[in-house]
This record gives C-alpha cells, structure tokens and sequence, in this order.
C-alpha cells in the first residue's frame, strides 16, 4: 500500500495499544486524517453556501446536495492520488472535494463563472477537475459507469499503478449501463472499485419499491466480484472497504462493489416537495450525521483533540469564504463565445 | 360566456386533464415513468394521479429508460394504451432502440397485424439552466423516423386537446413538451375535445413574412411581430404543432401569400426542424413565390451551456427574430 | 393446471407404473406429446429447407438456424396456449413453431412473399404470428424483454390467467435490457417467464468470454426470482421446468428465470466461417440432438412405438411439402405498395 | 508506374489497412467491438488483426452496445485512441446517450479540459435484405449533433484516408460504412496518407444539373450521369464525404455554375441529410441562382422492408435518379 507511510505506522502504533479502533486509522497518517475531516468540513459547508445563495435567488438551474453523504465520498477517496480516476454523479460536490478540487473553481462553477472549473459551461452536474483525477459529475444517472470502465482499460493498457473509481446512487444501479459495465469490468479483470451510495431513495423512489433486492451488493454475485455493505455514515468503514478494494484492484485482481448505507438529508433537488419521506426518517438519519461520528471517532482514539478539531474547522471555513469571494468576483463568460470548445479542432 | 368558457389553466395542468379524463373513460390507458407517482413527476405534471388511480395504473418505474419504454411498448402491443413520461427528453437517448427499432417498425414489420398505440412525453428545451444533458431539443431525430407520430404543442389548449387526440390514434405518439411552457396560462375547456394531429395552427396573419416556429419559439415570434409591426412589417406566425406529418400545405398557402419564410426552433440549426420546413417548402410550387431565401433560425452549433448568459446566447431571443426578420423583408434576391 | 387433463391423468397412471419417468410425461395428453414430436420435426425440416433454399440461392438476406435447439423451444411452449405470448429472437424458427405457426406462412415470409406473415416486410428476422400469442421474432440481441415484460403488464392489468414467455440468448443476457427488464418483472410480480437459451455463444464469442458468471441462471439472484439451469436439449427436462415457472407465474407468484444449456450445431449465420469452434466441440453435441433423445424417452417409456414415431415423421414431412409448395406459388408484393402499413391511419 | 500506384483493393481492406497502420504506428490505438477478433467482424472488415495485435488490442467486447460505447468513450478520455465498432448502426440507438449525450458534450461541459479522440465505425443500408433492423441510414441523426463529425467514404481509397484523417482528430469521429461497399476495389496507395474530414469531392463534373450524394448513391448518381449523358444532360456529382461539418462552399460554387440542384441520400428523405444540404443552399448566395426548385431524392417514408422488390422500391436507384434529373433540368420555374 503506497498510502501507508511511516508516519502512519508511527501513529499505527500508538492505537494499536487501544483496542476497538477502527482498522482504516491505521492507515493513515495523522495529516491525512487531518485532511479527511477538513474535506468534510469543506464539502458540507460548500453545499450549505451553494444552498443558501439557491434560496436567496443568486444561482441557476438545479442542484444536488449530499449533505449527510460526506463519510462516503471522503472515506473511498483516502487511498486514491491524483494519477487515480473517479466518475462522479449529479449528486457530485462531495466527490469533488475529496478528490481535491478547489472549493472556489466550485463555486465559480456553480456561479457559472469564467473561472469555473467548466468555464461556466458545465454547472453544478458537470464540475470536473481533471488535475485531480475526476472525470466529471454526469447528468445522467449511470452515465459515468462505463466511462470509469473505460478509464480502467487505459491504465490496464497504459500499465499505470492506479486505479478507477465508479461512484453512483442506488437508482443507477437499475440502469442498463450498470449491468453492462459490471460484467465487462469483471470478465478483463479491471482495476476499477464500483461504489454505490446507497442513499435508500433514486428521486422519490425507495430502493425496495425499485430494487428486487435487499442489498445491491449481493449483485455482485452476477459479476463473480466481492461485494460488500458498509455503513456509509462511517468515515472508518469506507474508508477500510475502500483501501481493500484500491489494492485489490491494483494488484491485478479486478473489480470490487461497495454499497456505502447512507442518506441526503436534504431534498433529491430544487424540486422536491418531500412527499415520500417522513419526518422521523430523515430525523433519524441526522442523527447519524457522519460528521459528528468521525469527529467523535477521532477523540475518541485520542487521535485529535477538540482544540485540533477546531483549527481545522476553522481551516475549512475560511478556504470556503474565501473562495466565495473569489466566485463571486469572477467575470461572467463572454456571451460571444457560446460556440467555443466544442471541438478540439 | 359560461365559467368553462373562461377558464384559465396551465399547461401542465391541462396535460394532467387530458391524462385524468383520458383514464376516468378508459380502464386501458396507464401511466408509467420516474417519479410520476407520489412525488408527482419532475415537473409536477402528473401531480396527484396516483392518489386518484392508484399505483397500479400510475406505476413509477425504476430508473430504466430502455426497459421502461420497452414495457411500455409491449403494454400497447397487447391491448393497454400506455403514456410514458420521460423525465427529460434527453433521456430518451437511452431508450431509441425501443422507440425507433421496436416501436415505430413493429406495425409494419410485421405487415400491418400489430398496432403500437403507446404515447410517449418528453420534457424538452433549455431555458432553466439544466446544462447540455437537460436541455437539448432532439425533436427533428423523431420527426426523421417514420411509423412515430412527434406533437409539439404550444398552448394548454393544444397540449389537452393533442394529447387526447393522441389518445384515439393506434399508433405510437410522442408529444415534446417544452419547459418553460409548463407555467403558461390560457384558456382549456373543461370535458373531451380534441385537436387533431396533422394540421398547424397560424396564430397570427401577416403579409410580409411567413415565420414557421415550433415549442418556446411561437411566443417569442408573437413577441417579435409586435416589436415589428411597429417598423410597419406585417408578420404571420404559423405554430407547426406537429412535427411530423408535417403539414407543409398550410406553409406553403402562406408562402405564397408572403413570398418570404424564416423558421424559428431552438434545436441545433444543422439539420433541426427547420432544414426540412425549408427543402419542403423550396421543393414545392412555393418555390416560385419567394422574394428571398428561405431563412432559418436555430440553436447554436454547440450543446446547451450553464451559464446563463451562455445560455440565453445559445438560442434564438426574441431580438434575434426580429433582426432576422427584418433583414429578410428587407432583402431582395 | 389447466393442461392436465383427463387422458394426461389416464397416461400418467400408466406411466407411474414405470420408474425413472421423468416428471414431464405426467403433465401431458398422448397427443400433446405426439404434438411436440411433431413440432420438432416441422421445426428441424423447416430449417433444413430454409438451409437448402439459401445455398441454391433461392432466399436472401440472412438467416439463423436453430438445429439442434428443438427441445428448448417445444419444451418451453408445452404449457402454453394461444391465449399466452411469446416474445423471440432473430434465432427464431424454432418458438414460433412451438407456439403454432404454420410453416407455409413462415416459409412465405422467408421467400418474402405477399402471403407470408408478415406480408414479406418482415423476413426470417421479424416473422410473428400474433394469432398464436407470438409477438414476433426480433433482430435487436434483448429487444424482446421488455416487451414480453410489457405483455405481462397488460395480462396483469387485464386479470387474464396467461403468462408471457420470453426467450433470448446466452449473448442478450450482457445486454442492459436484460437487467432492467427482469428487475421490473420481479419487484411488479408479473407472469412472464424468462428463457435464457445458452448455446454456448453469443455469435463467436463463448459465454466465458462474455459473461462474468458462470451459470446464467446464478444473476436470478439480483432478482429474488429462481433460477434453474436444465439440459436444454432434453426436452422432459426443459418442459417441466416450463410447467413450474408457467405456474408459479400464473399464481402470481412472480418471474422465473430458466436457463437451456443446448447448442446450434450450424453457424451463426450465413456469414460465420466457424473459426471459433472445433469440430469435436460440434460432433459432441451433435450426439445430443435433442431429437434422437426425444424419440429414445417415448420409445424407452413405451409410450409411442416406432410405427407410432414414423407416422409422426411422414405427417410432419408433408406439412413441410406442402408449406413450401404454398410459400413458392405465392405472389411476391406489390413494389407500389412499399409504404404501406407504417400507420394505422 | 509502380506496383503501390496501380493497386487495387476492396473498401473493407482498405479500413483494415488503416487501422493496422494505425496500430503498428501508435499503441494507443485499440480496437473494440463484437467479434472483431476471431470472427474477424460481422463484416469481415478487422480480419485477422486479433492475430496480428493480441485479444488486448483487438477486443471482443460482449453484446452491450451501450456499455461498450461508453468503455470506449472513458478511453478516448483517459489516453486511448479507440476505434469502435458497430456491428450494424441500427445498434447505435443503444448507445446514443453515451454517444450524444457524453462523447459529443464532454468537452464543452468541461470547458475545454478534455478531449475524446474516440472513433466509431457503423456498417449502414440497405441492400442486403437484412430488413428493418438492420438496415438503416441514420446518420442526419449524427449529423444533427455538435461536438460530432461525421464521415461517410464512399470509394476504398477515402476510406483508408478519411480513417487515418479520423485517427488525427482530437474529437469524436463516426464514420459510416454502407455495406454494399464493403466489396468495391479501387485504387488504394500503400502505406500512410490522410483525406481531409471536411471537403467534399467533385466525382464528375457537369454543367446542367449538380447532384449532391452520399454513401452508395454516388455511385448511382455517376451511373445516372452516364444515362444522361446520353440525353445530352450534363451531370455535377458532388460526393459529400462528410456531413458534419458540411462542406457547405463547395456546393455553392457547383450550384452557381449549374444553377439546378438534386439531393440524392439513402436515409428516409424527410429530415435526412439532403434536407441539410437543401436547407443550406438555398440560405446561401447560391439561392440566387437557381433556375429550379432543389429537388430531395431519398428513402421512402418506411422502414426497410425485406422483400426484394420492397427493398429496392424503398430507396433510391439508378432510374429514379435519372428520372428526377431528366424532370429537374427540364423543368422552368
Ligand atoms: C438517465 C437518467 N434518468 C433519470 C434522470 C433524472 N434523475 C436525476 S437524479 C435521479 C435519481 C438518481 O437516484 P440515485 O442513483 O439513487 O442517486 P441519488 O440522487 O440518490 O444520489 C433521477 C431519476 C437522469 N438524470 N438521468
Ligand atoms: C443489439 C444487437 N447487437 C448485436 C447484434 C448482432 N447479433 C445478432 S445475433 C448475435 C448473437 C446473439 O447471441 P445470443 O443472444 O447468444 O443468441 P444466439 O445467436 O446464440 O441464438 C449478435 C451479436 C444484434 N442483432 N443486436
Ligand atoms: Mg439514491
Ligand atoms: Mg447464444
């Protein structure tokens, strides 16, 4: 495992003489652990700032919060480099930041700015940061998945130490292009990790109205992968399942399905009118917020202390007003140039 | 004047009438698509139906376009009248095998024993800031296709009357409802009536300049004719409404009446409706009576951006009409 | 069940005398059985002639033979009847026998034919006979399943007491229909039973090399419907395995999946140069028609004699004379008639 | 004069030839598709390159259109020069959204940041009694979408270049291969050389009338002229190679010179390409002039049917051509 530094084994060994502590805190280094916390931070205060300047008006189109989510997308991050490829969804913010984008090239985005990560062309269902490995958000439901079977092949092809990573909702998985894609990865035995963020509902629709079956893992079975169901609201758990599945998928052994349990908290989009959840599920659900259960983990371990944890909220709060400013003094495209990047040439 | 008489509904609420009286007269006509039931569907059209019908008849799909349009198309086979609602129209790139392959040549491949009376919505248009994959305008794909009947109403009156006509046809309909007219008012009988399939509408009478729009199009070249009836051009708006057939037969008597025609659409100029209002037009006797070329007015050779200046830049305006209209009244050849 | 009847019942008190029986000559009438054997005959000497008529350059366009596959097809229709239906595949020959076409109108639409059924539009690829239940033969690889799924929608919405069939291949099990189209089947609970025809490729390509799983009955899983791999070219087997699923989807019990493991002895179609297979690969399997095997079990249960068995074959052979006589007088279709029955009106 | 100069070889092999270029020169170029290994194509077209490259270049992917457009698409993306290939272009409609939704928009929606040198070839038309299914000219479909190009050779020698000219394009390539071609022989230079994707290609020139053509309907179009010729009716015949973008100048200059224009395209003729080039021209300063209507030659408004004799009447041949032009040049406005 590249990711296993000495610095993790150091910290390793000082929570190896704690019982019950999580496999995935040993490995990590105390910096990245760091960095996890401040990702969830950045994430859950970017679609807060992107949901109040919704309400207040200032921002167009749709848009997706996964408030509540943020375990799942920092956690199957920690083991990636920028030399590993993610596809993103609609519900991509999350994605975005953990795999290390910069909250103002977001917000530009989102703002529909020229300094978007798009240029203003894409908006919040098609940020992409392609510095950072992370093919884009896709509009469409399971559009990514073989776009992340594809980028396997070229780093099978290309002989790279790397890896893809497929992420998608419980809806997708419906989709004709998760079968297609699952199959084709499993029979080239390519290094991609399919992970399903199993937010219980695709739009209005809950899984057991629309699934004919109990855990979207045990699909797996029709791909001869490894699938597995972790609590998605914990940091430690995905990001265990995700350091397993990373190496499995490096060493050459293929593909793996993660089903990450969680749930939005918010509405699927500007649209929804909650008509088909009731109070005390989405209560009890926030009660789960994986936020406070990683800060809580970290104490707990002795990890960080409060004082820690409060530089680094600190930490995520002034990068994310700052890139609010950033956004919001940043020019509009010029109008005249609506048909540019079409094509390369 | 009776209430009925005055009453104003919205557009989508006169396709959930149509859809209402359609299934209280006929145990065989189902709804099926995403999220149509309890929440409604993605552009409330559908609204409480399900409450009203239950969820065997107003059956929210799983998130299975291909699949979805494929049971669809196989209900109709066998003697249920489904309407399935597409949550964009752009979805429906995942479901052409269905609607192209199965649907619009199973009747005649078949040597005419099988009807396939399946109608299908599709949300279409840019304008909400939904970016490239929400927002394109992919009409003329289905108007190419023969064995598919393609609607595209542009008033509530149209849009329950058309709907309910597409309701006594055997064969497969698909009605493109653009999005920004969901909100659009205007007068819709209450009870059955239907508009038929086939004939345009001219919406306004000029004498200058035929302009032939479709969807959003037909309002903002109303919009434009105001502006330039101030300039003393006399314009005549035809509203297609349906795609295809096409009745170049109205066009045609307009043309000839004004010896100029502009399209207007909002898809992709290339090869967007336009294109065959225009060698339709020009293949006929009108081709005699034009003062000028024929002039089209579409998208931009680009996919819909975010940014709403982008956005707004990639599709015709309303001062974009009336600069090209004018232009062509002032043209000789 | 509606097929037991009173003779079945007479037969099957007969049969129970015997041991090893299997469990299919309980269920059926003399008559039906004769009936299948028939079937098999009219289904293999079709193709053999549609075979011939293609070498001599008689027919054109293209063609796909079922020899060798007799038994799934016949097994499969056993407990259907006119009041069910059957969605098939461009292999399709063989189901629209099984349901009861009559091959002079097949023979006319392959030779394309103003008589054939499908007024020589169709052609071998597209032949139905919806007065059978048979919602016609399809060119696109799983085009059939959603609407045979489509076809159970509307028997369930009609309260009809039928079942819709749906057959395909090893290769369409890749194909996203496959897996939206059986994931609505399962969480509707609609009568249709899915027929996975496994002849061991998917044109050249075999299903290891295809299919991530090794039984294509095991993705029943992903459905929470059953599945059961049978001998596909044993027709008690692949019968009795239709008489379950037909009932348990007439009861309301859901979908089934059946897998038939059989083989096409010729190639894909007239295009396929055979580089895929060996010729022991072939010989093996041709030692298993399913015709031979049919004909040893009537005659091992004493349930036809050989007289018995030849009377059958003469019938069947005069049908197809006289169906091909048919088809070749039969007038070709006006050229001016081309547009014709696109619509309704 | 050389063995190379006067070689000849059929369409197929010229493609294969290309793409073994391709492959020996660049590692990055792989192809995909349904048995193009051992089975060499559906239409024989990649032969024996499974032998020559290994199954990790020359991949079989399963029936899964949809799937394995998208696998190529997420190469093209990450570093990969994939060729893709349809067994028919009918299978298309599975794959449109990864098509047309994603390889077309991706550079757009990521501002630029991404390229998708993907390649997709698709086996097209009718003439080999394949019926409805199977049989298709789809391609205004493709030609309606920005971010696109589309190319159709029509003669082995374009073939190989236009392939070789796709393989240098940064951008997603569809290049359709109408079957009856496939066996064609022509004159074809070894070893590497490009045609530009963009300008179309003047096949005869004439002075009466310019036929604009594609796919197999220039070779009607030049039987056609023969026919005429011997009618003293002098035939252009433009071959337009590539429909997106539109070589849009070349048959301006044609149409000043000739003044009559005739659209002959295989695919159903309402919105089909000729409708496009039609459209196009008569925009320009050509529409000046025209003596004459421009006139559409395309497939009927039916599926494909699969008798002989349905067949051929669905679309376009040589006589049809012929009577239109003999009609077209005759005729006063
Ligand atoms: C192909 C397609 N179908 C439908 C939609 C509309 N849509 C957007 S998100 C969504 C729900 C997706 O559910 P899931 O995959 O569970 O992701 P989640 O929203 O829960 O994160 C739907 C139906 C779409 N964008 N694309
Ligand atoms: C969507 C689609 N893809 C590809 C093809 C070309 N094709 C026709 S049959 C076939 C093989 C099908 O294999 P399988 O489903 O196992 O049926 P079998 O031919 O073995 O009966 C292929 C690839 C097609 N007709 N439709
Ligand atoms: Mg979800
Ligand atoms: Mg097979």
């Amino acid at each position: 495992m590249d990711t296993i530094s000495n610095e993790a084994s150091n910290l390793n060994n000082n929570l190896s003489r704690m019982a019950n502590v999580p496999e995935a805190y040993r490995y990590f280094t105390l910096d990245q652990l760091k960095g996890a916390l401040k990702k969830m931070y950045l994430i859950r205060r970017f679609e807060e700032e992107a949901e109040d300047s919704y309400q207040r008006g200032l921002t167009y189109g749709t848009m997706h919060l996964s408030i509540g989510q943020e375990a799942s997308a920092v956690g199957i991050c920690m083991p990636l480099s920028n030399a590993d490829y993610i596809t993103s969804t609609h519900r991509g913010h999350g994605h975005c930041i953990a795999k290390g984008a910069e909250p103002g090239k977001m917000f530009a985005e989102f703002f529909g700015k020229e300094t978007g990560y798009c240029r203003g062309r894409g908006g919040s269902m098609h940020i992409a940061d392609v510095t950072t490995g992370n093919l884009g958000a896709n509009g469409i439901v399971g559009g990514g998945i073989p776009i992340a079977v594809g980028a396997a092949l070229s780093i099978k092809h290309q002989k790279k130490n790397a890896v893809a990573v497929c992420f998608f909702g419980d809806g997708a998985n419906n989709e004709g292009s998760f079968h297609e894609s699952l199959n084709m990865a499993s029979i080239w035995k390519l290094p991609v990790v399919f992970v399903c963020e199993n937010n219980q509902y695709g739009m209005s629709t809950s899984i057991e109205r629309s699934t004919s079956v109990k855990n979207i893992a045990d699909r797996a079975v029709s791909y001869s992968m490894p699938g597995i169901t972790v609590d998605g609201n914990s940091f430690s758990d995905v990001a265990s399942a995700s350091v397993e599945a990373v190496a499995r998928a490096k060493s050459g052994e293929g593909p793996t399905l993660i089903e990450c349990l969680t749930y939005r908290t918010r509405g699927h989009s500007r649209s929804d009118r909650n008509r088909y959840r009731t109070k005390e599920e989405i209560d009890a659900w926030a009660a789960r917020d994986p936020i406070p259960r990683f800060e809580g983990e970290l104490l707990n371990f002795g990890i960080l202390n409060e004082t820690m944890i409060a530089e680094v909220r600190e930490a995520a709060e002034r990068e994310i007003q700052s890139a609010l400013e950033f956004a919001k003094s940043s020019p509009d495209p010029d109008p005249l140039q609506v048909a540019n990047f079409v094509y390369s040439s | 004047m009776t209430d009925s008489a005055i009453r104003e509904i919205s557009f989508s609420q006169a396709i959930y009438e149509a859809m209402a009286l359609a299934m209280e007269a006929d145990e065989r006509v189902i709804l099926m698509g995403e999220d149509i039931g309890v929440y409604g569907g993605a552009f409330q059209v559908t609204g409480d139906l399900v409450h009203r019908f239950g969820p065997e008849r107003v059956i929210d799909t799983p998130i299975s376009e291909l699949g979805g349009a494929g049971v669809a198309v196989g209900a109709a086979l066998t003697g249920m009248r489904p309407i399935f609602e597409f949550q964009f129209s752009d979805f429906a790139t995942l479901a052409m095998e269905q609607i192209v392959n199965q649907a619009a040549k199973m009747r005649y491949m078949l040597g005419g024993e099988v009807s396939v009376p399946v109608i299908m919505r599709l949300p279409c248009g840019s304008g909400s800031g939904a970016a490239a994959q929400h927002s394109q305008s992919l009409e003329a794909w289905f108007a190419h296709v023969p064995g598919l009947k393609v609607i595209e109403p542009t008033t509530p009156y149209d849009a329950k009357g058309m709907l309910l006509a597409a309701l006594e046809q055997n064969d497969p309909v698909l009605i493109f409802e653009h999005k920004l007219l969901y909100k659009m008012k205007g007068h819709v009988p209450e009870g059955h009536y239907t508009v038929p399939i086939g004939p345009s509408e001219t919406r306004r009478q000029g004498k200058d300049v035929t302009i032939v729009a479709t969807a959003i199009m037909v309002a903002r070249a109303l919009e434009a004719a105001v502006i330039l009836e101030g300039e003393n051009i006399d314009v005549e708006v035809i509203d297609l409404r349906t795609l295809r057939p096409m009745d170049t037969e109205s066009i045609i008597a307009s043309v000839k009446r004004t010896s100029r025609l502009l399209c207007v659409y909002e898809g992709v100029k290339t090869l967007g409706i336009g294109a065959e209002i225009s060698a339709a037009i020009v293949e006929s006797d009108a081709f005699g009576f034009l003062d000028a070329p024929v002039i089209r007015l579409g998208g931009q050779e680009c996919p819909i951006p975010y940014s709403p200046g982008l956005e707004r830049a990639s599709v015709p305006q309303v001062d974009d009409i009336v600069r090209c209209a004018r232009d062509l009244v002032r043209r000789k050849i």
